[in-house]
């Protein structure tokens, strides 16, 4: 099956949806060991870059891709803001001049974003961040032939879950020490929206690539 | 959550609007920015200083915008770093072809969008020059981590480098005077209260009836402990213990001393953190050159303090003593 | 109650102990007093210009002593006015020869003691003259009640007599500039927070979890009403036409806007608030000269702000504009 | 009976004590319709005047109540301070070289204390402030040839509490217009304590001029 525009962009839409569910959420989990903005940012960027593309026709998935991090980069701010940007920037670079993504391309999409991600932030699998969700869920999507929405969001579940665990080496967090242990990473629990709002758009039989 | 505002979300763009109308004389905005520039820039001849960060924690850094200081402040939202398209519009708007300084405080966020304006800034062929300060002892220095933060000890940079740029010096002497000040600024704060970001509607942390958190930094982020309240003198001796273990002063050693008010602090206890900040130096025999009381680096309604030392050599003290005129730091 | 301070009832002495440590260069503080004088009072050839009053308004008073503004300020307990003893030694502290204009805000205490000083300095055969301050109009002015409270207007007067003073006007000119400043400025407070006296250890009053006082005083006194919290314009717009009600402005008249934070509000609240200020002013087509945005006379940790207007003629802006060099007030 | 310098210095020390039992609750009064300092201000200065007079030798009346007045002058501050201080200057006047004082002389002293009280506050009957006990006080010591410790007390007491439903038209309370009423006044709460000592100290055998 291929993933074309149309199911990228009510990916994006169901990602934003999500994403406001879950504003007050992610703030509470950001004003326990971060600063309290992580919501307020998601929730401003993808607002933005969902009106932004829902008003806007792409030819390629690339410049949907490209529209969705530049926005991200504008308006989200903090750190999420320029690492979230970046990785959609990178993926658009896999995706310009395609339709539509099967899945090599779509898996390479991502895992260029994976990359831009690593790029940005510097950061390592175990520092407690949003690379906990990521790294795991693109190796995951390289082995497996075919992308399993109920696998994708277990995984990407569980891999959220541990951050819990972690004691934070970067961002934020990593201000707390030991005292960020405990807590679930709030950049991890956005990826894992993003990867959940993925798998049930694959569910909702808007297929998967 | 009681607040002097309209709508929780249109707070940064309120006060920027109501900042400009108050000091038209000093400060311009960038029509369709948060970035608040020199009313002359771009100052012909003059390498361009910005910083700028999340904001929240005025007067920082609109209010350092003028002569002998800023050029420019980049205004995010409530405690969250301003983007690249922000950043890079206020780099453009104060180079005057000499280049550009930027202050950035030591935040994930701060770092990746001001590094992203810069190369976006240099593909355009503008020079740009990086200061990070982390100044914040309260944060375990470790090249593996994220490191120290940034905190009041910025305004510091912020006042030497514009002193320096104000003298017509080139991007590289610029730069290395803001990273000598670095090197020698010290910073540790404590709260007694928390803050409420006005979109998140309620504080991000709490604090029970005694209790105060030593070592908190300017957003809410929680510090090294909670402990129960103590007397300012134990405070004043425990902040300042710590930025001197990792600041060594010798005899006759001169520097400058800020007081800082993290929002909700009466000036009266600022004084009062001071007598004993200023005891303890007398007895070490380290010379103050000039103290500064105030709110510099705030965090919204937060209640608190933070102590920052700055050790000058006479470089560093003839540009902290050279003429500024800004809203809040005038000389 | 958590602050910082080490005795409830030192906080006073210890204020002003750090204040003299931190501004030595400016101010000293008179032996066994708690008077902090000009670093070269008495200036020869100048009338002197005392205000004080209860302690608890930082910067207000100490923090106007300086070139073109204060020759001594008397720092009272905190809310209490300061003795008669203590206005004496500032007076005899301060005079030149030229005589002492004393700066009183309306409130019963104050009004004794300085009168009881001014006195006491007369019978020594001191020339004093006196001027009392009562900018609020949120209280009725009525002769047979205790009047209007004199509250952040006052720094107007400071600063106004002050520079005429500076100028080497006579006693009889500074208290004629000074009574005309009163004459032609109107201000209006609200709080969002009570505030603690530290030695009574709890706050004055109570409000609740969405209430705000509109007319409080500067020592907790109650205000007009109790109501809801409203909207930062809302707030501007009440307090905006309670005081142009009683100082009426025509078009194209002049004025300086001062947006006072009672002591825990954020400076972007008082950014938010000016924004509307501006708004309604210019719709009035009334012009500002100049606008000030800050804390000038605050209530220890209170949340809230006044709003003050003078209305200025060519004298009373060119006074405004003269240079001054105090802690809080620099020109 | 007379009235010499033992008898007045109980009488303060009294006071004093009074004053510093009831710190807390003048200062509540006082928090109510003013600045919430009254009872600060009347502690430090009584501690101040009682320990002075403690620590002095006084041939006369006269002195002793020059020093107390000329403390609490110095010591008190706000409204209170200048109205107290002035009272005991004031009675100081006309206790001069006294060594005791005979009824006539008792009366005589207090009369010229409220004198000093209304030429320093210019406050009427019925504004709401420790003229409310004072004059009405006076006026019945002036008609009564024996001072008795009861009725001494009971009326201060009750014009006290009559202050409760005054409308303030002097002092802090009087910005609070109609809001003052429904609240005793700070000062004539004091003010009571003031007379309540002097009848406490009369029934001690402390006896009564
Ligand atoms: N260096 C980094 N690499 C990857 N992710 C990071 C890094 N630093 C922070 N993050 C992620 O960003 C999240 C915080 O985002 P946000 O709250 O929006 O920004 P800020 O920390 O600037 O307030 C963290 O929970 C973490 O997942
Ligand atoms: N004009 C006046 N005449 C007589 N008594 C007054 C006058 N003004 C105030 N008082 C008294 O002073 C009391 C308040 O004293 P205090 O709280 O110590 O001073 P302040 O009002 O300056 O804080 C009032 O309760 C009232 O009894
Ligand atoms: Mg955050
Ligand atoms: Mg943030
Ligand atoms: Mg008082
Ligand atoms: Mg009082």
């Amino acid at each position: 099956m291929l993933w074309d525009v149309e199911q990228a962009k009510k990916w994006i839409k169901r990602l934003n949806d999500k994403i406001q569910e879950n504003k007050a959420y992610l703030t509470e989990l950001d004003q326990a060991i971060g600063d309290g903005d992580h919501g307020l940012n998601m929730a401003r960027g993808l607002q933005e870059a969902a009106s932004k593309i829902a008003n806007s026709h792409y030819d390629d998935l690339g410049s949907l891709f490209k529209d969705v991090g530049m926005t991200l980069i504008a308006k989200v701010g903090g750190a999420s803001g320029p690492l979230y940007g970046t990785a959609f920037m990178k993926a658009s670079l896999v995706l310009k001049d395609r339709k539509e993504a099967d899945r090599n391309a779509f898996v390479a999409a991502f895992s260029a974003a994976l990359d831009g991600l690593k790029m940005r932030g510097k950061a390592q699998v175990g520092d407690k961040t949003m690379i906990d969700v990521w790294d795991p869920v693109i190796a995951w999507m390289k082995s497996h032939e075919t992308i399993r929405a109920n696998e994708l969001v277990d995984l990407s579940k569980e891999k959220m879950e541990d951050t819990k665990e972690l004691e934070a080496k970067k961002g934020r967090a990593a201000y707390l020490g030991r005292r960020s242990v405990g807590h679930l990473d709030p950049g991890a629990v956005s990826s894992y929206l993003l990867f959940a709002s993925l798998a049930e758009s694959f569910e909702k039989g808007e297929s998967a690539p | 959550m009681k607040k002097l505002i309209n709508d929780p979300n249109q707070v940064v763009d309120d006060m920027l609007a109501g900042m400009v109308e108050a000091h038209s004389d000093k400060l311009k905005r960038l029509p369709d920015t948060n970035v608040m520039i020199r009313k002359d820039a771009p100052v012909s001849g003059k390498v361009g200083v910005i910083s700028g960060g999340g904001s929240g924690h005025e007067p920082a850094h609109a209010g350092y915008v003028g002569k002998g200081m800023l050029d420019g402040a980049v205004c995010g939202e409530v405690f969250t770093s301003p983007t690249p398209d922000q950043i890079l519009a206020a780099i453009q708007a104060v180079d005057s072809g000499k280049g550009v300084l930027l202050i950035i405080k030591n935040y994930t966020g701060d770092m990746m969008n001001f590094e992203m304006a810069a190369e976006m800034a240099e593909a355009e062929g503008i020079q740009v020059a990086k200061v990070v300060v982390n100044d914040d002892v309260a944060v375990e220095d470790s090249t593996y981590t994220t490191g120290r933060r940034g905190i009041a000890g910025t305004v510091f940079v912020h006042k030497i480098a514009g002193a320096l740029a104000e003298q017509g010096a080139t991007l590289a002497e610029v730069e290395a005077v803001a990273k000598k000040t670095v090197e020698n600024v010290r910073s540790m704060g404590m709260a007694l209260t928390p803050c409420t970001v006005p979109a998140a509607g309620k504080p991000g942390f709490e604090l029970g009836e005694n209790e105060i958190e030593i070592g908190m930094g300017i957003h809410g982020e929680p510090g090294i402990e909670k402990t129960s309240i103590q007397s300012a003198d134990e405070i004043a001796q425990i902040l300042l213990n710590n930025i001197l273990e990792d600041l060594p002063l010798k005899e006759h050693d001169k520097v400058a001393v800020m007081i800082n008010g993290l929002g909700a602090t009466p000036l009266m206890e600022l004084y009062i953190i001071h007598k004993k900040v200023s005891e303890i130096l007398r007895e070490k025999r380290i010379h103050i050159h000039e103290t500064f009381v105030g709110e510099f680096m705030t965090s919204l309604e937060m209640a608190g303090c933070s102590i920052s030392l700055l050790k000058l050599d006479d470089q560093l003290s003839e540009l902290l003593d050279a003429q500024a005129d800004t809203i809040a730091f005038k000389k």
